[in-house]
């Protein structure tokens, strides 16, 4: 039975499974209770050219089947981390991917170039969703300029697979999918957190210190489907699904819609045994369904008034 | 480690206050006093985080411990409804525990509400090192104060101090400290456990009678990891430039009280 | 302790607490088992000019602390609900909003005559954000242009205060909260259902039989506080707010964010009692805060960096 | 009517099912069979709606009213899981009841596993207008036919039918039925309630032998009072145009089998 999948310009991963953005840290930290190398790949937080040191507290609240959080890409930079992270993630057997942020067009490049020029990273995730900061994120993100000018910059500043990740804060993702994939993208990742807001009404304040913060888990998955199934239709480059995710079904959601892999975020903090129930749950899924590869469920939806099925090539 | 843990025992305590006991081998084996384990009722749909308990006692040989469980929400709350048999998410051991006291200096161990529950612990490693600790237990009313008895059984003075005077001394809890500070004038190292206030005035009267005090700080905690950075505190370690952000899950929850940046918390 | 309040054009309610359209049918269905007098008012299920159908079931589907519906706007037609409900509704003491609904500028416009030339309704609530229909709903509402069209045509056809209803799948919604405030608006309602998809893998098809839905509750709340917001801070008409209340803590996160009402829509379903619970925390939290009017609360909140509290006129 | 109702004593049953009885005075005064009620343990947070739940019994005198259930999936669970003295959210009772059959018909109730519970009260009903129904029940298999007893206390023959065999009749429920009708010949009045399948089959049945039959729908239901229209059926009514949709909350759950559109259900 297979599991493994192609996420664009040869980028294989043994598994479907990602674990997502800011919320696996480095990889690093959770190796005492995760076995990475069960991962189909790691994301990792996001990274500046230099050392940010976040947002105030506090950082993190819980919402109805969701979390809100405002951490702001508190991060070691990305030369700490090739010097010192990147040597030891690369000692465990799997995908890492890293989530590129900058402040201007130049420094996502620039950060871009800095990894192309090392050895162990399999891919780059370009951050233009990030509703945590006051420059740069969302903003490049809710702007379809801006998005084709990040992330053609970036084309141009590396021959790693190029992914950026697309906001949910929009009106019309496919015209962001479309930008990305002009732009020279290999893929896409679908999507970052919702920009919302939660009130401390006791004291009248922001529950978050920041004020506003990016709502993710379960809460959001029915959105994200959404918006996914939508990238999915609107480009031939892979989207990657991410939103909720926290068992093999809410996995295989996004995988029918037409996500070629998943990223698991929320979840791990809610339990870092999340990944070996929902990669035992695929297989348990093609089992029942007579499927032999993982490939065969993408894009496997049958939607009202759409014609068939579509199939992965 | 992370394991499903089943409650083995559970014994309710007056007010919101119980205790449970959960069967966790690895948490039992290596946990130390001041470390914490992230739970979770398993069958619970909500909410969706574990929640963060320090250890109170461990039994190495029937592979369990306790925590000190008070309900304050949802969390909390669907722990406190577990029967004997049911099972909790369990992470754990987490974090940096208690370290021993420089020598000669007597161990007071400040505890205010639900913070008394690590000095459990703490008093028998301290006490199979030789060592007398002494408790002073803090709290709005003797409502508050559920969890004295055990350290009579362990043989260690415990010193109770109510802000209405309904048990112990009137007051703040520091109030009885800086009492039998005065009464003793023997060298000391705090210990502390409880609301941001109380270690915030433990932190003070320590500097004030320039003894060292280690206090285990409860911010709010997502993941116990150091991966979702929602529990950073504010830490100016000596020699570096400027306060860094530092996890109180990896780094602490247990901190030199001089190392802590006060200001930082709103 | 006064709860009254104001939501433009001198449409007054006695308490800041309506029921939001669609889930509390045309008013009468409910009155068995609750007090409708109790209620700031009512919003009725959206109206067209004729009779609707609806969609094929299944129409509803929970999702995690979440609803997600295709009803399909199924409805009587205004003129059946002026000839034959209208009046048993005005029989109670609350005040009657009409949620209208058209395929076509002309059709709202068309329904808002009608409504505005029989005695009873007090508003009337432009549904330009409806996802689960084929034709007009949503379209209006993530199209400024279109937006302040529907709300202009409206706006001449009656002197009934005209309350737009905004959409929540937009990138901006302050674009559309001017649109609708310069085209003539009275009021604003924020927000509508969250334009979602839910996946039944064992079938491999949607779980709704139209396909993507609504997504209602509280797992949408932080997303509408934050609409809600940034909707009263762009406009000077009164902004009612919607999404995931089901406590008065709820409704007060929506009053602090600057909303002068709010409505209370799937909660209606899990609970019929939930509006005596709300309107007696909000007379709690006022005594506890030691306010003496509802207003006090409105507008409020202590953002960080932003100029201190708005205080309502 | 809307309210807590407390769980006053439950019975575990084999396998997922369980009958709970919950006091509330108003459904106990005035439920009639083929009503339900919509329950939701209150103390769960999820899921957020209430379940639809037939009536399967009332004592008038106590004020309470018990259901069937069987667990399924989280509103079901959450109800499972009650102790005695919790409360559930309760509204009810709600829908259109069965209806008396017509003179000279015997009254067939034909039920699919959890669909026997609205039957235990319409038998009662039935035996007090002097009528002599005749319960037939089926399942998958014997585990499934699981409240045979209360019915044999009523002196209501039940004729037991499962799809293995393994007890009573083998085959469908509506195999049993027409074998009974064959022996017998007597005029019949068809009443049933389980899954949709079998529904359908029993419609077919009352047509091909020319004899009245209700069902009871089990549409999704989220409110039960004919404001969320996620319950509706296709209803095609003697003299209307058109099928239309009704909500099988306040309209039904009781149809006449001839009114509803069978096609019209994925
Ligand atoms: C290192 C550490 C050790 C602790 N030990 C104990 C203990 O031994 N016994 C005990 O009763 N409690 C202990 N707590 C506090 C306990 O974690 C919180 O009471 C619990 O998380 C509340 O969750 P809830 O869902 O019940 O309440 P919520 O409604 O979630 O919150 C109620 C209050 O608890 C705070 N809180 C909520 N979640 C967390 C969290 N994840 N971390 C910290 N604070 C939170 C909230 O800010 C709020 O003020 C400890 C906390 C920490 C950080
Ligand atoms: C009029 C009526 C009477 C019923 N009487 C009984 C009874 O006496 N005993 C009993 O055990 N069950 C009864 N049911 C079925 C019961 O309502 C469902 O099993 C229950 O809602 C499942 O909810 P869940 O959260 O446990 O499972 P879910 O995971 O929510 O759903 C499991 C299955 O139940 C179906 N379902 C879920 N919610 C509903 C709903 N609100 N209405 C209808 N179906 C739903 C789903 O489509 C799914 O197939 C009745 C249903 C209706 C409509
Ligand atoms: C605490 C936290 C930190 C995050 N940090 C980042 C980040 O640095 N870069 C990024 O692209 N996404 C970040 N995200 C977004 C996640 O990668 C993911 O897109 C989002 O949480 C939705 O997935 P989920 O619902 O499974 O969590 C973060 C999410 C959380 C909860
Ligand atoms: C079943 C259902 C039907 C709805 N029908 C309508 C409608 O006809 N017109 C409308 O403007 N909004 C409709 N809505 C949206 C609600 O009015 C409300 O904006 C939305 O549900 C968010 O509020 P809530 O989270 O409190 O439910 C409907 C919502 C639900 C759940
Ligand atoms: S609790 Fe998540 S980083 Fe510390
Ligand atoms: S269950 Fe809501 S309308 Fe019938």
């Amino acid at each position: 039975m297979n599991l493994g999948v192609e996420i664009g310009a040869g980028l294989r991963l043994k598994n479907p499974l990602l674990v997502a953005s800011g919320t696996f840290g480095y990889g690093v930290e959770s190796a005492a209770f995760v076995d990475l190398a069960s991962l189909g790949g790691i994301v990792t937080k996001g990274l500046y050219l230099t050392p940010r040191g976040g947002n105030e507290v506090p950082r993190i609240v819980e919402t109805p089947s969701g979390l809100l959080n405002a951490i702001g890409l508190q991060g070691v930079g990305v030369h700490a981390f090739v010097r010192e992270l990147l040597p030891r993630l690369s000692a465990h057997d799997t995908a890492i991917l890293v989530n590129v942020c900058g402040d201007s067009v130049d420094e996502y490049a620039e950060v871009a170039r800095v990894l192309g020029a090392v050895p162990g990273v399999a891919g780059l995730e370009i951050n233009i969703s990030c509703p945590n900061v006051k420059k740069g994120g969302l903003a490049f993100g809710s702007d379809p300029g801006m998005t084709h000018q990040v992330v053609r910059a970036v084309r141009e500043a590396t021959r790693l697979p190029v992914i950026p990740k697309l906001s949910p804060n929009v009106t019309d993702i496919t015209v962001f999918a479309r930008a990305c994939e002009e732009a020279g993208a290999d893929a896409l990742s679908c999507v970052n957190t919702v920009l919302a807001l939660s009130v401390d009404v006791e004291r009248r304040r922001p529950k978050l210190a920041f004020g506003t913060g990016g709502l993710s888990g379960p809460a959001i998955r029915p959105l994200a489907v959404r918006l996914a199934w939508q990238a999915a239709r609107a480009v031939k480059i892979p989207v990657i699904g991410i939103g909720g995710i926290a068992s093999a079904e809410d996995a295989l959601e996004f995988l029918i819609v037409g996500c070629r892999a998943f990223q698991v975020g929320t979840a791990n903090f809610a339990d870092p045994g999340v990944h070996g129930k929902i990669l035992a749950g695929l297989e348990d899924y093609l089992h029942r369904h007579r499927f032999t590869d993982i490939n065969q469920v993408v894009g496997s939806l049958e939607y009202p008034g759409l014609p068939g099925r579509q199939q992965p090539p | 480690m992370n394991l499903a843990a089943p409650l083995v025992a559970r014994k309710d305590l007056p007010g919101p206050y119980a205790v449970l006991e959960f069967r966790h081998p690895p948490v039992a084996a290596e946990a130390r006093a001041g470390q914490f384990v992230m739970l979770k009722a398993e069958a619970a749909l909500a909410p969706l985080l574990r929640r963060p308990f320090s250890i109170m006692t461990v039994d190495r040989e029937a592979g369990t411990f306790s925590v000190f469980l008070k309900t304050v929400g949802p969390g909390s709350r669907a722990l406190a409804q577990l029967t004997v048999g049911e099972m909790a998410a369990c992470l754990g051991p987490l974090g940096r525990p208690f370290s021993p006291p420089p020598a000669g200096r007597e161990p007071l161990l400040i505890a205010g509400g639900f913070g008394i529950a690590p000095f459990h612990l703490f008093s028998e490693e301290l006490r199979a090192q030789g060592q007398k600790p002494r408790v002073f237990y803090g709290g709005r009313t003797a409502a508050d104060l559920v969890l004295g008895e055990p350290f009579d059984a362990l043989g260690v003075p415990l010193t109770p101090a109510t802000d209405d005077g309904s048990l112990g001394a009137k007051g703040l809890v520091t109030g009885a400290v800086e009492a039998y500070l005065e009464e003793t004038h023997r060298p000391a190292a705090f210990y502390a456990c409880g609301p941001h206030p109380m270690l915030r005035a433990v932190a003070r009267l320590a500097q004030e009678r320039g003894c060292p005090a280690q206090v285990s700080l409860d911010p709010w905690m997502g993941c116990g990891m150091g991966t979702c950075l929602g529990c950073v505190v504010r830490i100016q370690r000596p020699g570096e430039a400027s306060p860094a952000w530092r996890c109180a899950c990896t780094e602490g929850p247990v901190f030199d009280s001089r190392e802590v940046v006060w200001e930082a918390r709103p």
